[in-house]
C-alpha cells in the first residue's frame, strides 16, 4: 500500500517536473515557432508577469496562510525601486529586478513586524490599507512624480538593447527563476515551517518555529517575487505612474489568480495567472466588444471554479484526473 | 476532438493565406482594400474611468452614420475599439495586435494619458498615426514626431489661461484651486503657477482629491476659509457637481472657473441647476444646443446610434478626431489610400468648419518638431452656466 | 473650520455606517467578508431610480421596492452562491462575494450603462445651521434615517425571537442548533438583512454620491474598514468606526492637506491593527490549547 | 416504558470511532445516568441523540419515531432538550435572553412565560442577574442557566452532558438536588452524562458505564455504586 | 535525585477563575511522571505553562535549575522540551514525513542556506530525512511515510504526534493525554512506545492521562490535581489506595 503510494507520488513529483520542463520548452520555442507574431509574446508576457506576481502572492496566501489583498503595493514597490534606479543610476533591467526584489523584501518584511498578529478578514484589510498607503505615497511625494509618471528609457541587458521579443524572454528567464526559488523553497525546511505555521500555529511553535522570524520571511520572500513582476510592469511599457500602480485591483487580480488555479500548489498560479490576465483577450476573440460581458463572465467563471473546485483547479484537475483512473481501473477489473 | 483539431489547422491555414494575400496589395497602405479602411482604438470600456467610454461611443456613431450613408468614396470605414481597461501593459498589447495582427491604417480617437504614454514610442516608431487621442498630457502633446494630431492643448496651456480669466473677468486678486489629484489636474497646477507669475495673482489656497472620494466638503470648507477672490476647478463633471453642491450649501458666493473637460451637461444635472448658476467653464467646442447645423447633426447621430447616452462633451472628443479623420481621407479622393498621403492631407486641412469643433486648422510639422502644431482643436473658448443652459461668454481679451 | 469639518465628517461617516453594520452582520454568521454588499446598494439605487424614472413611482415606495429587491438578491446570493461553498475557508467564501461582485457590476453596466446618473433630490437643497456647522438637508434626513435603522436594528436584535437568535448564533453555532434554531435559516435571514441595509444604503447616498456601477467602491472600502476598526464582531462598534473615519478623513483634510484625506482611513486601520489586531471592540482570543 | 432506545449506535469524528455499538434504554420518568472517562464517548452519544453528530451506524428511536436524519430543529421540536457540556452559554446574550432562547422552539408565549417564571423561581439566583450577560456568570450560575435554558423547552427528555463539571462540591450537591425536584415534579426524563460517579448514581435509578465507545457495565445505580468494576474502570487498577 | 523540570508554586488566572492555584511539582529526570486529576482541575492550563503557551501570573518554572518562564515559546525545543496536544495538532495535509520532519525543525541549522539547497543545508536535510525515517520505524510508522496524515487511522495520528515530538531529539517530552479517544489495542500499542522512548532514548516524559489503566502502568510517580490545587502526590500505588484521590474521581459521597 505504501510503496505503491510513495511510488505514485513519485510518478506525480516525475510528471509534474516533466510538465514544467515541456511548458518551459515550448515557451522557448513559442516565439520562433511559424504563424507567430510580435504581439502574442507580448500577450504571452502580460501572462508571464501576472504568474510571477500571483506566485509571490502564493508563498504568502497560500503556503504560510495569510491572505494578503495588498500584493499591487509590492508590485509598486518593485516598480519604482527599479524606475528609480534606471531613471538616477541608468541600472539595467536585470540589476534593477535585484533592485526592485531587495526593496520589496526590505518593505515586505517591515510590514510583515507590523501585521505580526494578524490574520483572517484582519489581515485582508491591513494589506489592503498598505496598498492604499503606497498608492498615496507614490501619489504625493514628490520623487515619485505621482500620476505625471517617470517614463523610462529602453531596456538593456547587460548593455544590449531587447526589444519586445527580448523582454518575453527576459521575463521568461525570470519566471524560470522565480519558479525554481518557490519550488525548492516549498520543499525545505523553510517551507515546511511556513505551512506549519499555515495549518497550526501551536503545533509549529511547539515545534520550535519561530513564529515572528518565520511570518516575516514569509513576508518578504513574497513581496520580493512580487517586486521582481513589478520591475517587469515597469520595464514592460518603460513607464510608472501611480495612476496605474496605485490601484488596489491588481491586487485582487493577483489574489484571484492565486486562488482560481490553487494557493499551495506549484502550477496554481500558472493557471491562475492565464486565467485573469488572458481571459479578457480570450473573451474577445468570441465577442466583439465584450464590455461589461467580461464582467459577467469573468465572476461567473471564478464562482463556478470554486465551488466545482474550492482548492483550485489544478488541484480539481488532479482530483478528475485521479477519479477517472479509479473508475476506468474499476472498470477493466 | 479530432475533427476539430483538423478544423483549427485549416483554419490557420487560410488565415495565414489571407494575411499574405493582404499584404500584396502594395499600393493601399496596411488596413485599406478598396472596400474597407480598417481604424482601430483603444477605450477604457470597463474599470475606474469607463464612464469615459464615450468618447470611443463618439467615434463610433460618427462612423457608423458615415458608412450608413455609404462610407467615404466607396469605401466603408471600421473602427475597431478594444477594452484596455486603462491599464497600460493592455494598451500595450492590444496596440501591437492592431499593429501586427489587424493591420490597422490609424488610430483614431483612443482614451487616455497614461495608455497613451505607454505605446506612443512604439505608435511614432511604426509610423501609424495617431488622430486626436483623449489626452493632454505634456509628453503627448508635445511629441516630436510628424505622424501624431494631438486633440485638445496641453492642460498647463489651460490652466494659465484660467489664471488670465479670474484676472481679467472677475478680477480677483487672491485665487483658490481645486484640482483633480492626477496628472490632468497637477498639469493644470503647474500652468496656474505660471499664470500666477505673469498676472501678478496670489493663490491662497489649493486642494486636491481623489477622483472617487465621496465627499468633497473639506476642500469646499478650506476655499471658504481662505477667503478667495475667485476660485479655479480643475474638475471632471462628477466631483465638480460635488464642489458645486458644497458650494452652494455653504454659501460661497465666489466667481468660479472650471476646466474645460467638467463642462458636461451632467454637471447641473447631478449638482442641480442652482447649485451651478452663474459657473463659468472654459470649452473646446460648441454646445450641444448650439443651433450650428454641425451640432445638431452629431446630436441625431449620437442619439441614433447610442439612445442611451446623454450628450456630453466627451462624445465630441471622440467626433472630432472622427470627423477630421473622415474628412482626410474624403479629399483623398479615389487615389491609394496610404499613411504618408493621410499626413499630407491632414496637413492640409486649413480653416475647415465642418464639423463640430468652430474651426479646424492643422499646422505643419517638420522634421524635429513637435507635434503641438498638429493640434485638432487649437484654441479655447468660455461658456458660462446661466438660467439652465450653457451661454457664450467671451472674455475681454478675445473681443 | 473644526464645527464645519466635524459635521461634515459625522454627516459622511453616516453613509458609511449602513454598509459597515451589514458587513458586520454578514461577517459574525457566515464568516464571510461580502464584497459584493456595496454592489447591492448599487443595483438597489439603480432598482429605486428605474422605479421613480420610468414608473413614475414616488420615492418611498421606490424605497420600499428597492427593499423588497435587494432583500431577494441578498437571498439569492446565499442560496445559489453562499450555501454551496458554506463550509470552505474564509479565503474560499471571501473570493466567491469578489466573483459575485464581478457579476453585479457587469449586470449593471450591461443593463444601465457606465454613466453616471443623478438621483432626484428628495429634499430642499437650503442648508441648515447646526451649532456652527452647515448642513444640508438631505444629510440631516439621511441622519435622521440611517438612526432610525439602527434603532430598528437595536429593537430587532434585542428584543425578538429571530433577533436574539441570530445573536445566539454568532456567538455559538452548535449550541443555537441544539436549541432547536434553524441555523441554514438564520444565515438566510442573515442575508435579507444585508441586503435590506444594502438597499436603506444604496438609496439614501445616491442623491450625493450619484448613481453608476462604481458608486460603492468607496463605501464598501471605508465600510470594510470602519467594520474592521470595531472589531467585526460589534455593531455599535461598526457605527462607531464609521463615524470616527468620516470624521478623521475630513479633519485630515482639513488640517494636514487632502493629500492625507483619502489616505486616512487606511493610516487608521493599519495603525489600530498593529496594536490591537481585534479592532477597538475585538475579543482578544486567549491562547487556548 | 420506553421513551428512548439506542440500538448499535456508532459514530465517528474523522478517524476517531467515537461509538462503536452503543445501545440503551430510557424508561419514561427515570433518571438514566451515562458514567464513563474522558473519551469514552458520552458526549458523542447525546450529540447523537441530538443531531449534532450524524451516526453512522445504528438506530436512536425516541417514543417509537426514528430520529436518525432529522436536524437538530427538529428534534428539539419532538421533546428532546440538551444541556451542553461545558455549559455553552451565550456568553453575549443576557440571562433572560439566553432563557428564551431555550425556548426557541415553542410558540405558546403564555405558557412560555410560566415556565420562565417556574425557572426563576427554581434558580432565584438566575432572576437576580436576569439582566447580566451570560459570560459574566459564575459557573455555578452558568450551570444554572444552561439547566434552566434547557428546561425552557419544556421537553419530555433532558440530556445534561456533565453538569458538575469545574463545580464545587457543594454547588454540585445543589444542582442535582435541584434536578431531582423537577424530575419528581414534572415526571421529565433525564440521561445524564458524568464523570462524578458517586453523584450521579446516588441520583439516578439506572447506569450505564461506556468505555471506548461501548457500555461496558449496566445496571440498576445502587448496584453499580457497589460495583468493582466501576471503580476500577475510574481509578485503572 | 536530578529535577529535570520543576514548577514552583504556579499561579494561573483567567479573570475571577483561578486555573492553578499555586502548584508545586517536580519531574525527575530519566523518569516517566504522570499528572493526573478531573476533568477542569487544571491539567491543561498547567501543561501550557510549562511548555510556555500561557504567562503565569505568580511562581517560577525550572528546566534543569534554569528559570523559563520568560522564554518564548519556540525556544523550548532548544532547551530540549517537546510536546504533544490533547486533541490531534498535526499538519493534515502534509504526510507523516513531513510532519515528522517539521519537528526536526530547530535542526535545519541556516534557514537562508536551507531554503536555497545549498550544498551544506542538502547534506543536513538528507540526515534529517534518514533520522526521521528511523523514528516512524521505531514507532511503526514505516509504511505510512508518504500518506497525508489526515488519511490516517486514529492512532496512527497519535503516533504521529510522538515522532514528530522525538524528532527534536528532545531530553524530555510533554504528553498530553497521548491515548484519548485510542481503543484498547491502540492504547496498548501506545504504551508500548512511551515505555521503549523512556527506556532506550533515556528521555525524561511527563504525561497528562485520563486513562488510569494507562498511567499506573506506565508511570513512576504520579502528581494529582483538583481545583487547581496540588491533591496528592506518589507511586501509582500510594495514589490508587489515597482516599482524597478517589474521592475527588468518583465524587464527594457524604453517606
Amino acid at each position: 500500500m505504501a510503496d505503491i503510494n510513495a511510488a505514485f507520488k513519485a510518478k506525480m513529483v516525475q510528471r509534474k517536473w516533466a510538465a514544467m520542463g515541456v511548458l518551459f520548452l515550448a515557451a522557448v520555442i513559442f516565439p520562433m515557432a511559424p504563424g507567430v507574431e510580435s504581439w502574442m509574446a507580448s500577450e504571452a508576457t502580460l501572462i508571464i508577469m501576472y504568474i510571477m506576481a500571483a506566485q509571490g502572492v502564493s508563498i504568502l496566501t497560500g503556503y504560510t496562510g495569510l491572505v494578503t489583498v495588498g500584493h499591487g503595493g509590492f508590485l509598486a514597490v518593485g516598480a519604482y525601486a527599479s524606475a528609480l534606479s534606471t531613471k538616477y543610476l541608468g541600472t539595467d533591467l536585470i540589476t534593477g529586478m535585484f533592485v526592485g526584489a531587495a526593496m520589496s523584501a526590505f518593505v515586505g518584511w517591515a510590514l510583515g513586524l507590523v501585521f505580526l498578529r494578524l490574520s483572517g478578514a484582519f489581515m485582508a484589510i491591513g494589506t489592503l490599507g498598505f496598498a492604499f498607503f503606497v498608492g498615496t505615497v507614490v501619489n504625493n511625494v514628490p520623487i515619485f512624480e505621482g500620476r505625471e509618471g517617470i517614463s523610462l528609457p529602453k531596456n538593456h541587458v547587460i548593455g544590449f538593447e531587447i526589444g519586445d521579443i527580448g523582454f518575453y524572454y527576459t521575463a521568461l528567464a525570470a519566471l524560470g527563476v522565480t519558479t525554481l526559488f518557490v519550488s525548492l523553497l516549498v520543499r525545505s525546511g523553510v517551507g515546511r515551517a511556513f505551512m506549519a505555521l499555515r495549518d497550526s500555529e501551536k503545533a509549529a511553535e511547539a515545534s520550535g518555529v519561530n513564529r515572528v522570524f518565520y511570518r516575516t520571511l514569509a513576508f518578504s520572500l513574497s513581496a520580493a517575487v512580487t517586486g521582481v513582476a513589478g520591475v517587469l510592469f515597469a520595464h514592460y511599457v518603460n513607464y510608472v505612474s501611480s495612476e496605474v500602480f496605485a490601484d488596489i485591483w491588481y491586487s485582487v487580480d493577483f489574489l484571484v489568480a492565486t486562488v482560481v488555479g490553487g494557493s499551495a500548489v506549484l502550477l496554481g498560479p500558472f493557471v491562475g495567472g492565464l486565467f485573469v490576465a488572458f481571459l479578457p483577450t480570450f473573451i474577445e476573440l468570441f465577442v466583439d466588444q465584450p464590455g461589461d460581458l467580461a464582467f459577467i463572465i469573468k465572476g461567473g467563471a471564478l464562482i463556478f471554479v470554486l465551488i466545482v473546485a474550492p482548492a483550485g483547479v489544478v488541484v480539481g484537475l488532479v482530483q478528475l484526473f485521479r477519479w477517472l483512473r479509479g473508475k476506468l481501473g474499476g472498470d477493466t477489473q | 476532438m479530432r475533427r476539430s483539431y483538423k478544423s483549427f489547422i485549416t483554419a490557420a491555414g487560410v488565415g495565414v493565406l489571407s494575411l499574405a494575400a493582404f499584404g500584396a496589395q502594395a499600393a493601399n497602405g496596411p488596413g485599406v482594400t478598396d472596400k474597407e479602411i480598417l481604424i482601430c482604438s483603444y477605450q477604457p470600456m470597463t474599470g475606474k474611468v469607463s464612464s469615459y467610454f464615450r468618447m470611443g461611443k463618439g467615434a463610433d456613431a460618427w462612423f457608423k452614420h458615415v458608412n450608413a450613408n455609404g462610407g467615404i468614396n466607396g469605401r466603408m470605414i471600421k473602427y475597431k475599439m478594444v477594452d484596455d481597461k486603462y491599464e497600460p501593459a493592455r494598451t500595450k498589447n492590444i496596440v501591437k495586435r492592431f499593429v501586427e495582427r489587424d493591420k490597422c491604417f490609424a488610430i483614431v480617437a483612443p482614451l487616455g494619458s497614461a495608455p497613451t504614454k505607454a505605446v506612443i514610442d512604439y505608435i511614432v516608431e511604426k509610423g501609424i498615426p495617431l488622430i486626436g487621442a483623449g489626452t493632454g498630457a505634456a509628453k503627448n502633446v508635445f511629441y516630436k514626431s510628424r505622424t501624431v494630431f494631438p486633440l485638445y492643448p496641453p492642460y498647463d496651456k489651460e490652466g494659465t489661461d484660467l489664471v488670465r480669466f479670474t484676472k481679467e473677468v472677475f478680477g480677483a486678486k487672491k485665487i483658490g484651486v481645486i484640482y483633480q489629484n492626477d496628472a490632468s489636474g497637477k498639469t493644470h497646477l503647474k500652468g496656474i503657477e505660471v499664470g500666477l507669475k505673469q498676472y501678478g495673482i496670489k493663490m491662497v489656497a489649493s486642494e486636491g482629491y481623489e477622483p472617487k472620494e465621496v465627499d468633497l466638503s473639506s476642500q469646499v470648507i478650506k476655499m471658504k476659509n481662505a477667503n478667495v477672490d475667485a476660485m479655479i476647478c480643475s474638475c471632471a463633471p462628477e466631483p465638480a457637481a460635488k464642489v458645486y453642491t458644497e458650494r452652494a450649501k455653504l454659501g460661497l458666493k465666489v466667481p468660479v472657473v472650471n476646466v474645460f473637460f467638467g463642462k458636461s451637461p451632467k454637471v447641473p444635472e447631478l449638482a442641480g441647476q442652482a447649485a451651478v448658476e452663474g459657473v463659468y467653464f472654459a470649452t473646446i467646442f460648441r454646445e450641444w444646443d448650439d443651433p450650428n447645423e454641425h451640432i445638431q447633426k452629431a446630436k441625431g447621430i449620437l442619439t441614433k446610434y447610442y439612445p442611451e447616452e446623454q450628450h456630453d462633451a466627451v462624445h465630441l472628443w471622440g467626433f472630432t478626431g472622427a470627423q477630421v479623420f473622415s474628412e482626410a481621407i474624403k479629399r483623398m479622393g479615389s487615389g491609394d489610400i496610404t499613411r504618408a498621403r493621410l499626413l499630407d492631407t491632414l496637413e492640409g486641412i486649413d480653416n475647415w468648419k465642418g464639423s463640430v469643433v468652430p474651426v479646424v486648422d492643422i499646422g505643419e510639422v517638420g522634421p524635429g518638431e513637435e507635434a503641438i502644431k498638429h493640434l485638432l482643436v487649437p484654441s479655447m473658448n468660455y461658456v458660462v452656466y446661466k438660467g439652465g443652459k450653457f451661454q457664450p461668454f467671451t472674455p475681454p481679451w478675445m473681443k | 473650520m473644526f464645527g464645519q469639518l466635524f459635521i461634515s465628517g459625522l454627516a459622511t461617516g453616516s453613509l458609511y455606517a449602513l454598509t459597515a453594520v451589514a458587513v458586520v452582520v454578514v461577517f459574525r454568521n457566515t464568516r464571510t467578508i461580502n464584497l459584493a454588499q456595496g454592489d447591492f446598494s448599487m443595483i438597489g439605487a439603480f432598482v429605486a431610480l428605474v422605479l421613480i424614472k420610468s414608473f413614475a413611482f414616488n420615492y418611498y415606495f421606490a424605497l420600499a421596492g428597492s427593499v423588497v429587491f435587494c432583500i431577494g438578491l441578498g437571498i439569492l446570493a446565499e442560496r445559489v452562491v453562499m450555501r454551496q461553498i458554506a463550509d470552505s475557508d474564509w479565503l474560499t467564501l471571501f473570493t466567491a462575494t469578489l466573483g459575485m461582485y464581478y457579476i453585479l457590476h457587469g449586470v449593471a453596466g450591461h443593463f444601465w450603462g457606465r454613466d453616471t446618473k443623478a438621483f432626484p433630490l428628495t429634499f430642499d437643497p437650503t442648508p441648515i445651521n447646526v451649532f456652527g456647522g452647515i448642513i444640508s438637508q438631505g444629510h440631516v434626513v439621511n441622519m435622521a434615517w440611517a438612526a432610525a435603522i439602527g434603532l430598528v436594528l437595536f429593537i430587532f436584535f434585542k428584543y425578538t425571537k429571530q433577533g436574539i437568535a441570530m445573536r445566539a448564533v454568532t456567538d455559538d453555532p452548535e449550541t443555537a442548533a441544539l436549541m432547536g434554531i434553524p441555523v441554514r435559516f438564520i444565515v438566510l435571514l442573515t442575508w435579507g438583512m444585508a441586503g435590506f441595509l444594502a438597499a436603506f444604503a444604496g438609496v439614501l447616498i445616491a442623491p450625493i454620491i450619484y448613481v453608476s456601477p462604481e458608486m460603492m467602491d468607496e463605501v464598501l472600502i471605508k465600510g470594510y474598514v470602519a467594520a474592521v476598526f470595531g472589531g467585526l464582531y460589534s455593531i455599535p462598534g461598526a457605527i462607531i468606526g464609521a463615524l470616527l473615519i468620516g470624521i478623521c478623513e475630513n479633519l485630515a483634510g482639513g488640517y494636514l492637506g487632502s493629500h492625507f484625506k483619502t489616505v486616512t482611513a487606511f493610516a487608521m486601520i493599519v495603525l489600530l491593527l498593529a496594536f490591537r489586531p481585534h479592532g477597538l471592540f475585538g475579543i482578544q482570543k486567549r491562547r487556548e490549547v | 416504558m420506553t421513551l428512548l432506545r439506542l440500538s448499535n449506535l456508532e459514530a465517528s469524528y474523522g478517524a476517531v470511532r467515537a461509538l462503536q455499538g452503543v445501545s440503551m434504554d430510557v424508561a419514561e420518568g427515570a433518571v438514566v445516568a451515562v458514567l464513563g472517562a474522558n473519551g469514552a464517548g458520552k458526549s458523542t452519544t447525546l450529540k447523537a441523540i441530538s443531531g449534532v453528530v450524524k451516526p453512522t451506524a445504528g438506530e436512536i428511536e425516541f417514543d417509537g419515531k426514528r430520529l436518525n436524519g432529522m436536524t437538530p430543529n427538529q428534534i428539539v421540536r419532538l421533546g428532546i432538550a440538551q444541556v451542553p457540556e461545558g455549559r455553552k452559554i451565550f456568553k453575549d446574550l443576557t440571562v433572560a435572553e439566553n432563557l428564551r432562547m431555550g425556548a426557541y422552539a415553542r410558540s405558546d408565549k403564555a405558557e412560555i412565560s410560566k415556565d420562565l417564571d417556574m425557572i426563576l423561581e427554581l434558580f432565584p439566583r438566575l432572576s437576580e442577574r436576569a439582566k447580566q450577560l451570560g459570560g459574566t456568570l459564575s459557573g455555578g450560575e452558568q450551570q444554572m442557566l444552561a439547566i434552566g435554558r434547557g428546561l425552557m423547552a419544556r421537553p419530555r427528555l433532558l440530556l445534561l452532558d456533565e453538569p458538575s463539571l469545574g463545580l464545587a462540591p457543594i454547588i454540585i450537591a445543589d444542582i442535582f438536588a435541584t434536578l431531582r425536584k423537577i424530575n419528581e415534579e414534572k415526571r421529565m426524563t433525564m440521561l445524564v452524562v458524568e464523570q462524578n460517579a458517586n453523584i450521579a448514581l446516588k441520583n439516578s435509578s439506572f447506569g450505564y458505564v461506556l468505555q471506548v465507545g461501548r457500555v461496558a457495565v449496566e445496571g440498576v445505580a445502587g448496584d453499580l455504586r457497589q460495583n468493582k468494576e466501576v471503580i476500577e474502570s475510574y481509578m485503572g487498577a | 535525585m536530578t529535577s529535570h523540570l520543576r514548577c514552583d508554586e504556579v499561579t494561573v488566572r483567567f479573570g475571577g477563575v483561578v486555573a492553578c492555584n499555586k502548584i508545586s511539582l517536580d519531574v525527575e529526570e530519566g523518569k516517566i511522571i504522570g499528572l493526573i486529576g478531573p476533568n477542569g482541575a487544571g491539567k491543561t492550563t498547567l501543561f501550557n505553562v510549562l511548555s510556555r503557551f500561557q504567562d503565569c501570573d505568580d511562581g517560577h518554572v525550572y528546566y534543569r535549575d534554569q528559570q523559563i518562564d520568560a522564554k518564548n515559546t519556540h525556544d523550548m525545543i532548544n532547551l530540549g522540551m517537546a510536546r504533544t496536544f490533547q486533541n490531534i495538532n498535526l499538519f493534515g495535509e502534509q504526510t507523516t514525513l513531513e510532519n515528522i520532519l517539521i519537528g526536526a525543525h530547530h535542526l535545519i541549522g541556516n534557514p537562508y542556506s536551507n531554503m536555497l539547497w545549498l550544498p551544506s543545508a542538502r547534506r543536513n536535510e538528507r540526515e534529517l530525512t534518514d533520522r526521521a525515517v528511523e523514528i516512524a520505524e521505531m514507532l511503526n510508522l514505516g509504511d505510512e511515510l508518504d500518506n497525508p496524515v489526515k488519511n490516517l487511522p486514529y492512532g496512527h495520528q497519535k503516533r504521529v504526534e510522538m515522532a514528530r515530538a522525538l524528532a527534536a531529539k528532545p531530553e524530555m517530552i510533554l504528553l498530553d493525554e497521548p491515548v484519548a479517544g485510542c481503543n484498547d489495542e491502540e492504547t496498548a500499542e501506545l504504551k508500548e512506545i512511551v515505555k521503549r522512548i523512556n527506556s532506550e532514548l533515556g528521555i525524561t516524559i511527563f504525561l497528562v492521562e485520563h486513562d488510569m489503566a494507562m498511567v499506573m502502568t506506565v508511570c513512576d510517580y504520579i502528581c494529582v490535581i483538583n481545583f487547581g490545587a496540588n491533591l496528592a502526590q506518589g507511586t501509582p500505588s500510594e495514589i490508587q489506595s489515597n482516599r482524597d484521590v478517589i474521592k475527588a474521581y468518583l465524587g464527594e459521597d457524604d453517606e
